[in-house]
């Protein structure tokens, strides 16, 4: 019975989404009404049967910690294996090792100490609701030293730009990786490889002064690797910008996508909050929209994304907008095209209007007044 | 296994004959409540929030879906390997097993579980009243007055006193009578059913009490009188506040109505006594097209395009379109079909309503308990 | 709630009336067994090394103490919400309780539990043998014969066969007949109590034996003879390697002395397959002025002054300057005054044996079971 | 009902270990056998009732990290409240905080949330076995803005030298806190302060660029202050040195010191870790020895202390020495008044020997051949 260690790599997502992460890292920015953007891969991650999973981080992973706490509201929190969040502190004077790979040289132990011979790595800006045990019994099934997981895309859109791209032999086997923007078969960030075959290439990479695993031990590697890819379908995101943060919350508004992302498989997992149900007042009106437990609304909401704990007074007005948690959204306001970080108050009266390309962001914890 | 000075004993066996349809295979405290909660969530996180951290629940009839609700207690952070919450199901020792015959039975056969403990007072609670409290208070007052037992009571109006148990008592609350369902009251404090006792003192009435075969083994009916008698130290705690027992269909609802009205008397989104729960992770509710939401509570997974009024949904419920609810309680996974109409009723979980229903309750009768079986039967139109 | 491939149901309801003094407010599974553990900590940590995650215990027999070390599952990881360990008890619905009659029937009983997790296969093992195994490797070979149920068992010697339950198989393992206890064996492969059943088919059994009056609801008596008279798929699994049920006092002891002599064969010490249990938080064991200790395990919070050979001590045990013990089983907390002498004897928890003492069982004798009632009259000196 | 916050500040204790903290903080290193310095403090406060606990720690915390894990071994793993470990994270470019003040004021979060109005501050280089409600009742009784616990010492080592010394009136007010050597009336560096308090002379403390809470925010402002002091009794340490923490392993053996620090109130609570029970071979020969579980002993062992997992091979001799998780001591060694970290391998037929006053010191994962 082989199975997957996890890793999700954090350390290559910068800080893209401007206010949202001021103070927290890509992973822990709020997503869809009540989810983290790392809540996506952890949840796929757990449905694969991946009992450990470490999450490489280093920088504004407190709000991280915070939302993860024991793992418990993944099923992680266990007295072998569960969840570990690695950040770097290491002190060994002979390390040579930098960028990515001093996480894997410095948290060696976590590897060697995992009963799994296989991992799967990941980083948190792919959102998908998958099981990646298709995956893995396809790698095995293979023989291949390195199973990336990669997706068709229709409509290329900015958001691709960064990403990978893939051209494989009529065996699958992949040819070569590129940086072709025209290319729609895409690389998500997430693979799988042999656990012994990752160290080896580590140990390479770090003894050549190199810094980017993926980049230096496995693309660079193509010719001496064998490499397959494995197509997943169903509604996927790229969150990578303040743009295609807030088009892909507006998209979910759309009942297709809504149920593929969330009811297609099992239910995406995040951390448990004890909010009552959302209590409608005398005079609400709600159009097409999502909004999650703990909400109290009294004013009018249209196409737009409410997290958990928002409460819009009488006469207010909130259109294709996400607002996060405990906002107040006082009486007779208007909100347009609008992004509120938590707990952002909105005093009386008050009118901001934001573009489609370009929402009105505003940082947590301010009083627009 | 370490000392704890109050142990919690929940008494959540009984069958709730008169809910009816509502407990046909469930513990009456399995029943949902509330829109995201079940009966017995509210004295479980008043535990919690009072800081009783070890809590047996008595469970005996259908307790599958209980225990499973239960489970090992996460969501009232229960989940503790020397204390938090144990499921106490009759068992056999070396002179044959039997069935918890009364509330106080209920007690007296566990006792070994509270021995272990070896507490000071033990707290006993039913698990099918919606009200919240805070047990620390009636643990003080209880200790203030070097009582044997404490019985927490509310005022009732005086021309509803003779529906409940009273108790009779001096003007510093000292009890010195108890009535049950007494023709002509002398008083409105009725018990709540929450006790405070001395631990040791009621071992030993409890020990009495079980070689008495005539007795019913009832706190209320037997053990109380009984301290009564013996002018033990018994006093009544008051507490204000809103408190129900939810024992027919009628008042179950009532129960569920008045969270929508008495926000300010049992609030749900009271930061500082929450109501704990399951959560099942479904994603948050979808508001599609054109709908009219009011006065109602709303959770997760649900998927609304017609019109809700006055009513409580629970987990993915879904309203199709040109469909009205009013004044109902829709359990989890309940579907209504368009063109639908549905008026002080309560729908079971997993109910399909089909297209074209009209389910409304006549005025002045019980509300109609609907499930996949008489939903048929009960359509209307 | 979601799927599982295969649910554990573990038999934990004996009463081992064979085990006297060791099992008289004790269940079986229980009962103390190799310097830390208890008898079930073998099952339970099989389940949790196997990556069966799903384990309904099922309880009848004083389960206080079961109950308490179970509690939640932690030290086997199976403290889950959906899942893990759920210990399920004998319960009365609509029309009324009963006990758990037979293994077969306690399983009948909770078919609901199962049900919950609409699993392929039932994994169904007892709570009172001591052995380390990979249930997976099972499965797998249940899947491989595509069996309606497997027993795992083993080659015993000829002249021992009529002992056990064997059974009778083709070349291939595949069983065609169940001899219980047989006078003249046609095989030496013993059942070991471990079966796997696809859920549906056992399930279809379950039900029928269930309405059959003259039935025991056993599933070596019953279930399994059934099924090979209908002429379904039973395979035999053999398992090589240490494994031993504890019925009695002799064999309990013995089992206990095979941890101290056959390490290759059932290892404490085997990081791969850990036996999981309870760990109190004593401080280290305390090896005071000059002893003799060989052979032996010693746990925790022990304080040793005197000789210790071929025993094994649980936590917290005290022996005495002065004093020998040897060949002997000491449970938690047991006190030895100095000058004593112990050999081939089980000494109960808590038990405070007096100094002078002369505790030892004859040859030949199964070995004393001693605890603070009888230490008075056993010792002789 | 009152009730308290924990924090274990962990920010002012350097690296005085030497071998054993070049890995590890100190609050991690091993001590007693099967315990970690930090065992003694958390379970301390659990036991009076403290729910919430916070950690300040700056580095080297990953083996922190791994000790406590979700905090299940000390009932710490809760839905509210709990366990948190908190590095320093924080990126407000207005913040002028310096010294541990930035850990307070960037947790001040951690404060605000949680619902006790006290707090418990410790570090973790003071051992004892205690119940501090007894502090805290007395610190409600007088009304006292500080409670400083104190112990009286008969014998003054070098241990306390670093330690703050107290001077009363006779109502029990400290009337001063020095740095005087020769006062036995000694600062635990255990006190309890109530919130709102701790939190204002934090922020006064910040406004002056202080960068010490202790010295700068509760010692500089005795004046202003009502400060009481508890005093502690029973077995106790300080261990802030090799020297110190080699004679406090040591003095352990004496049974009178191992009754008082482990049996007199409930058991100090550590990481779980499922050895086996201690196994005696044929021919093993200890004395006056404390040994943790999961060792197999088949040689001499005297005056020692063994954690969980050690092996002594067949006449191998252990004498007045400190062996950590499973050592390996391989046949005919003999090792007098050394410490070996964990993980050490001591092959076949070496000698080491150190003195009581310098024992011989080996750091992790050595082979010593």
């Amino acid at each position: 019975m082989e199975s997957m260690m996890g890793l999700i790599n954090l350390e290559h997502e910068h800080d893209f989404l401007n206010e949202l992460t001021y103070f927290r890292c890509g992973a822990a920015v709020p997503f869809a009404g009540r989810y983290r953007l790392i809540d996506f891969t952890l949840s796929n991650m757990v449905r694969s049967n991946v009992q450990d999973i470490a999450i490489f981080t280093r920088n504004k992973y407190r709000s991280l910690m915070d939302h993860l706490g024991t793992g418990a509201d993944w099923e992680l929190d266990r007295r072998h294996g569960g969840l570990f969040i690695l950040p770097p502190d290491w002190n060994d004077p002979t390390d040579i090792s930098k960028g990515d790979l001093s996480h894997f040289h410095n948290n060696r132990d976590y590897f060697n100490r995992g009963k799994s011979n296989y991992v799967i790595v990941s980083g948190s800006q792919y959102l998908s609701n998958a099981d990646y045990s298709d995956a893995f019994d396809y790698h095995l099934e293979r023989g291949a030293d390195v199973t990336l997981v990669t997706t068709r895309v229709d409509e290329l859109g900015p958001e691709h730009d960064p990403c990978l791209r893939i051209n494989q032999d009529d065996q699958g086997w992949v040819s070569d990786i590129t940086n072709e923007r025209s290319n729609p078969h895409v690389f998500t960030g997430v693979y799988i490889i042999k656990k012994s075959l990752m160290l080896d290439l580590v140990d390479e990479c770090i003894a050549h002064h190199k810094d980017h695993f993926f980049i230096h031990g496995v693309k660079e590697n193509l010719e001496k690797l064998n490499i397959q890819t494995f197509e997943q379908t169903g509604y996927s995101a790229f969150i990578n910008s303040i743009e295609s943060f807030y088009r892909h919350n507006m998209n979910l508004l759309n009942p297709e996508n809504y149920r593929e992302l969330f009811y297609q498989n099992a239910f995406i997992k995040t951390k448990i909050s004890n909010e009552p149900p959302t209590k409608y007042q005398d005079i609400s009106e709600v159009k097409d929209s999502l909004l999650a437990n703990g909400c109290e609304i009294n004013g009018e909401v249209e196409n737009s994304v409410l997290f958990r704990g928002v409460v819009v007074k009488p006469g207010a007005k909130v259109i294709n907008s996400v607002i996060m948690q405990r906002c107040t959204i006082e009486e007779g306001v208007h909100l347009e095209n609008v992004i509120l970080d938590k707990d952002v108050t909105v005093t009386e009266g008050q009118t901001f209007i934001g573009s489609h390309e370009k929402p009105f962001v505003v940082a947590k914890r301010t009083v627009m007044s | 296994m370490s000392k704890k000075e109050c142990v919690g004993m929940l008494l959540a066996g009984g069958e709730g004959k008169r809910l009816g349809l509502l407990t046909k295979d469930l513990a009456k405290p399995a029943v949902p409540f509330g829109g995201k909660y079940r009966i017995i969530d509210f004295t479980l996180s008043n535990c919690a929030n009072s800081g009783i951290h070890t809590v047996g629940v008595l469970t005996q009839y259908s307790p599958l879906d209980l225990n499973k609700h239960i489970g090992i207690g996460k969501p009232w952070d229960l989940d503790r390997q020397a204390d938090g919450v144990s499921i106490l199901s009759p068992y056999t020792a070396k002179e044959g097993g039997s069935w918890y015959s009364g509330t106080a039975d209920a007690i007296y056969q566990n006792i070994h579980f509270i021995d272990r403990y070896d507490p000071e007072y033990i707290l006993v609670i039913s698990g099918d009243h919606i009200y919240q409290m805070n047990y620390q208070k009636l643990l003080k007052y209880h200790k203030e007055q070097e009582a044997d037992a404490t019985i927490s009571v509310m005022e009732v109006p005086w021309d509803e006193a003779s529906r409940f148990g009273i108790l009779n008592t001096t003007d510093d609350l000292r009890i010195y009578e108890f009535d049950e369902k007494p023709a002509k009251p002398k008083n409105n404090l009725a018990s709540m059913g929450i006790y405070i006792f001395n631990w040791k003192s009621l071992r030993s009435y409890l020990m009495e009490d079980a070689k008495n075969p005539t007795s019913s083994h009832d706190f209320g009916k037997d053990i109380i009188p009984a301290m009564v008698d013996d002018e033990r130290r018994l006093f009544a705690y008051q507490f204000e506040g809103y408190w129900k027992d939810v024992g027919t269909v009628q008042s179950y609802w009532e129960a569920n109505m008045d969270l929508l009205e008495m926000d300010e008397m049992v609030s749900l989104n009271n930061r500082e006594w929450r109501t704990y729960s399951h959560d099942s992770n479904y994603p948050p509710q979808y508001i599609n097209g054109n709908t009219n939401i009011t006065n109602s509570y709303i959770n997760s997974g649900c998927w609304i395009r017609g019109t809700v009024d006055r009513s409580i949904l629970f987990e993915n419920v879904e309203v199709d379109s040109k469909s009205t609810v009013r004044q109902s309680i829709l359990h989890p996974r309940v579907k209504v079909g368009e063109n639908s109409v549905i008026e002080r009723a309560i729908i079971k979980e997993d109910t399909v309503v089909p297209p074209n229903s009209y389910i409304c309750t006549p005025e002045g009768e019980e509300p109609y308990v609907i499930d996949n079986e008489n939903v048929g039967i009960v359509t209307v139109k």
